[in-house]
């Protein structure tokens, strides 16, 4: 690791060379701006800039009834669109005590691996490039381009998913759709041979991997890091895990984490969390029941009034509706609490002291999505 | 169906709180309906001393929001551990529409975007913060967008007389 | 640290360094001869999925040659970008409303699907259309009734 | 048909001189064929990189997309060649033409075959060297005249790589030059007519092609235009003719590495039963695959990587590579 001792601005003032990785950038994954102050190549100081694609969905959310904020939240976090699906359902399925039925449940465990899944392969395509190997980010594409298939085959969507309801989901999934996860499980699985081969053991991506960007697990803790980033420093944090929701207790997967903190280690965090998400979709499909997709729910529901928090994990760490109600059709404060935003924060404590081709490649491995952090 | 170990926390927690601050009315709720293990309540100061004790037993400070009521604002900061014993505490403060609470982001620096982020929002002034400025509005806005009374626009009245 | 450890470390990394090198060579040497995955958009078109959610249009009923829209007004209520409008006129004063012009407008549209759940007599449905681009922001203005006659 | 049975050929040759009338037709010859070699370049590795993608690369223009380079240098000619406010207006200028002129100079020394050959001269291979080491001169004037940050910082990095990847070059080139103790390229061609002398010297030819891969900006070693990192590098700011010198110098430059390691290594124009030119191209097209192949396989170094990857290693093996083929040469 460099030893550069942070240089504080005052004293080489006419020195600071000020770089804007600016709102248009080709690896700010979205439209971030990153204020740089450099000595010569190595970072004295980096300000994130947020707020381009601020789009107000909490104010969004005060203006429309419970039903309609769902095409919102899929917006919010548009590589996990499913997962916030979910995540939101069940958090008013919580305050109104609804009752969804095990099938639908489920279903929404097995799309919102899928879901995963297709995100982590755009991530960690994306932070390769940055890196400079262009060749495996199509190859992660071609990989993500039959998930989205698949979801689409049952969603109707690729991106922007609409597809749980209130007390469940809106389309049944048919035996198409489990062979065809299948097929693609066992391609995935003989996928990750090459990728290991072109990208893990490449010593050119060692060398500019190993050591770089490491989050020391106390400054995780201090500034709320949570998801891959957080389990790359050594802290077990899963929300499917701590604590379990949906019928995620019914399944058994581990929870991959390294030691290190750094760039490889948030890397290989992610590969392996690709691997259970996948262990999870087959434990799944094999003990999907039969029975209803959606519960009894009256058309225009209005929970009773009080406030609920309700954490899931998505692709990039933990995920929080904080809910509050005053009973009448339309809710009175949403709040998302979005991992994006305290994941990009940590970058000023760990960037000072590094190159510019560090800095770009500790963006690139906290997998940030911008319109996530803007909401 | 709390774990063993995190009744055991959630004792400990209970009587360092009341130990710690007097004038705080702590509840334990109830973690199906509203996701909290524990709740406190406070009036309008105590927010570094819930914090520093947070700190000591390894919590992290999950989020940090404010909901505009029509005579107050209610500060929530939202703890949660990341070991195995989950627990989740949710600190509520009343604070006046003028007042200005004190930051916590000197023993939470991960606090210093989220309070800047409720500034942009609400309006609320923190005190003792490094850089309190705009976040995710443009600098230059002079409107706070959360509050009620902001953005009363057609399409809002339009809604209201279709739905409610 | 011994400097022969450290000589001997150096070539040990340069020698599995450079075997990694070769492998990753291997396997886009492989790639070269695999079979081509895009799809040339203009010259050959995938069909959609059965449950694709095109953009909206009435679905055909044969009972009343027509479409089975009552203008009852559910989904202009529970459309979240508010781009519905629908319009009825009832042939006999206590009868039921029948739906004569139903405008949506496609630019706006999110295409999330709450107004065909919501539709008590079921007589809309997503089509299977993904080419939603028009040439003037007014062409996205589309009164699907007279759509459904068009492709009568 | 031979040159001399030109109507007026005795008249010209009288009049201008022999010597200087084939370096006028060789030259002519050169400039038709630099921009044409360089165009065919671009489409071939945009064809293999696409299929190393799974995708058919470029298919609109022509069959397979053969004319797509035509069309883009169409484009690049009628774009506006826009020069930013601040900027050093002349060097600005400038930057592009310094960098296409030494590319093409090069061409005179390189015996595509026995008799193609613009001029024989007996400093070909440190003519070569001397005017590929002006690119980081023109790199570096069109980075800091563009008044961009970016290109400031590209530029500075090509100064900063520029010695650590020469000198191995020059070494590795050494110990061919000990053996056939001659800078003609004609004659080191004519040295390997049995054996190659890729044959002694694969060491050599490794050092050789690493550091050539490092001195066209290009694979692992692209700091300079780092697309990732600094947008793209020095000709950030170019638009239009310029940036399109700038691309043709880039492909031009890979070519001309490419026919240096083939006449080197692979023994130029020498093969069995195929005329010497054929033999030629078909090394150096293998080669310039072979540079392609690995830009579109590695992910980037970072530039003081790059550095102690130079020093520590290159010219250290290739100091001990120059001795022992001097001992071994003393002794046999």
């Amino acid at each position: 690791m460099l030893n550069i001792k942070t240089i504080d601005d005052t004293s080489i003032n006419e020195r600071v060379y000020q770089l804007n990785l600016g709102p248009q950038h080709p690896s700010t994954h979205g439209v971030l701006h990153l204020l740089l102050k450099l000595d010569g190549e190595v970072v004295i100081s980096a300000d994130p800039i947020v707020g381009y694609s601020h789009r107000g969905h909490e104010k969004m959310a005060e203006n429309r009834i419970w039903e309609q904020f769902l095409p919102n939240t899929s917006r919010i976090d548009y590589l996990s669109g499913l997962i916030y699906n979910q995540g939101y359902c069940m958090a008013v399925e919580k305050m109104c005590g609804i009752e969804v039925p095990e099938r639908a449940e489920y279903i929404r465990v097995i799309t919102s691996e899928l879901n995963r899944i297709s995100s982590h392969l755009l991530g960690i395509m994306a932070f390769v490039m940055d890196i400079g190997a262009f060749t495996p980010f199509l190859y992660g594409w071609d990989d993500r381009e039959h998930v989205l298939d698949i979801l689409e085959r049952v969603t109707g969507s690729r991106l922007t998913y609409c597809y749980n309801r209130f007390g469940g989901v809106r389309n049944d999934i048919d035996q198409e759709f489990c062979d065809g996860t299948r097929r693609f499980i066992d391609r995935l699985r003989g996928r990750f041979k090459d990728y290991h081969n072109l990208i893990t053991e490449n010593i050119i991506f060692i060398k500019r991997t190993r050591g770089v960007g490491i989050i020391p697990e106390e400054t995780a803790l201090e500034f709320g890091v949570t998801g891959p980033s957080l389990r790359g420093s050594g802290v077990a944090y899963d929300v499917r895990k701590n604590e379990p929701y949906s019928v995620y207790p019914g399944f058994k997967f581990e929870i991959p984490v390294r030691k290190e903190g750094d760039v490889m280690a948030r890397y290989q965090v992610r590969m392996a969390e690709m691997e259970q998400s996948m262990k999870i979709i087959e434990q799944a499909l094999d003990g999907l029941p039969q029975g209803p997709i959606r519960a009894r729910v009256p058309r225009f529901i209005d929970p009773p009034a009080g406030d609920c928090y309700f954490a899931f994990e998505s692709a990039r760490g933990a995920v929080g509706y904080y809910i509050v109600s005053d009973g009448t059709r339309i809710p009175y404060r949403i709040k998302v609490r979005t991992p994006s935003f305290s994941n990009l924060f940590v970058l000023t404590r760990i960037l000072p002291g590094n190159f510019i081709a560090d800095t770009i490649a500790t963006l690139g491995s906290i997998d940030v999505v911008v319109p996530e952090i803007d909401r | 169906m709390p774990t063993e170990g995190q009744k055991k926390l959630l004792e400990e927690l209970k009587n360092s709180f009341t130990r710690a601050l007097p004038e705080g009315r702590i509840t334990s709720g109830d973690y199906a309906r509203t996701g909290c293990h524990l709740e406190v309540r406070m009036s309008d100061a105590g927010m570094r001393r819930i914090a520093r004790e947070m700190k000591e037993r390894r919590f992290h400070l999950e989020t940090i929001t404010a909901v505009d009521f029509p005579d107050s604002f209610e500060l929530v900061y939202l703890y949660s551990t990341y070991y195995q014993d989950f627990c989740r505490v949710i600190a509520r403060i009343l604070i006046s529409k003028e007042a200005s609470p004190v930051s916590v982001s000197s023993i939470y620096p991960g606090a210093c975007w989220l309070e800047r982020e409720i500034y942009d929002f609400f309006g609320i002034r923190f005190t003792e913060h490094p850089d309190l400025r705009r976040i995710l509005n443009p600098d230059n806005a002079d409107y706070f967008p959360l509050l009620k009374t902001f953005g009363k626009t057609k399409l809002t009245e339009e809604i209201d007389d279709i739905l409610c | 640290m011994k400097s022969t450890s450290g000589l001997g470390e150096a070539i040990k990394e340069i020698l599995t360094g450079s075997k990694s090198l070769v492998v990753g060579m291997g396997v886009t040497l492989k790639r070269i001869f695999m079979p081509i995955v895009t799809v040339q958009y203009p010259r050959r078109k995938l069909t959609m999925t059965q449950n694709f959610r095109g953009h909206i249009e009435a679905i055909y009923f044969d009972d009343t040659k027509s479409h089975h829209c009552v203008a009852c007004g559910l989904c202009v209520r529970t459309c979240p970008s508010h781009v519905i409008k629908v319009q009825g006129e009832k042939e006999k004063a206590g009868g039921l409303k029948y739906g004569q012009k139903y405008y949506i407008d496609f630019t706006k549209c999110s295409l999330c699907g709450l107004c065909v759940d919501i539709c008590p007599e079921k007589a809309i449905k997503f089509s299977h259309e993904f080419e939603l681009a028009y040439l003037s922001r007014w062409d996205g203005v589309i009164d699907i009734m007279k759509r459904l006659e068009e492709r009568q | 048909m031979n040159i001399n049975q030109l109507p007026f050929i005795n008249e010209i040759y009288g009049f201008l001189g022999r010597d200087l009338v084939a370096a006028v037709i060789g030259i002519l010859i050169i400039l038709v064929f630099v921009p044409l070699n360089s165009a065919f370049l671009v489409w071939v590795e945009r064809k293999v990189a696409g299929h190393i993608q799974l995708r058919p690369g470029p298919m609109e223009v022509g069959p397979h997309g053969i004319l797509q380079t035509l069309v883009d240098a169409v484009k690049l000619m009628s774009k506006e060649m826009i020069t930013p406010k601040l900027a050093d207006k002349f060097l600005f200028w400038l930057a592009p033409i310094i960098i296409i002129i030494p590319a093409i100079v090069c061409f005179v020394v390189i015996p595509f075959s026995p008799i193609m050959q613009v001029r024989e001269m007996n400093v070909g291979i440190l003519l070569i060297f001397s005017f590929s080491s002006l690119t980081v001169l023109s790199i570096l004037m069109g980075g800091w005249a563009s008044n961009n940050k970016y290109a400031l910082i590209g530029a500075v990095r090509a100064v900063a790589q520029n010695v650590a990847y020469e000198i191995p070059l020059l070494l590795s080139t050494m110990s061919i030059i000990i053996m056939t103790n001659s800078f003609k390229m004609s004659e080191i061609t004519a040295a390997q007519s049995t054996v190659w002398f890729i044959v002694y010297q694969p060491v050599a030819a490794i050092i050789f092609f690493i550091s050539t891969t490092a001195e066209t900006n290009r694979a692992p070693f692209d700091l300079v235009e780092a697309e990732s990192e600094l947008v793209s590098g020095f000709h950030t700011e170019y638009t239009g003719m310029r940036f399109a010198l700038f691309f043709l110098a880039e492909y031009t430059n890979m070519f001309i590495a490419a026919s240096m390691g083939a006449v080197l290594f692979f023994g130029g124009w020498h093969g069995p039963f195929f005329p010497g030119l054929i033999w030629f191209v078909i090394k150096v097209y293998v080669l310039i695959f072979v540079i392609i192949w690995v830009r579109w396989t590695f992910p980037r170094l970072r530039f003081d990587q790059l550095m102690n990857f130079a020093w520590k290693f290159m010219i250290p093996v290739a100091m001990l590579n120059l001795m022992i083929t001097a001992v071994l040469l003393k002794v046999l």
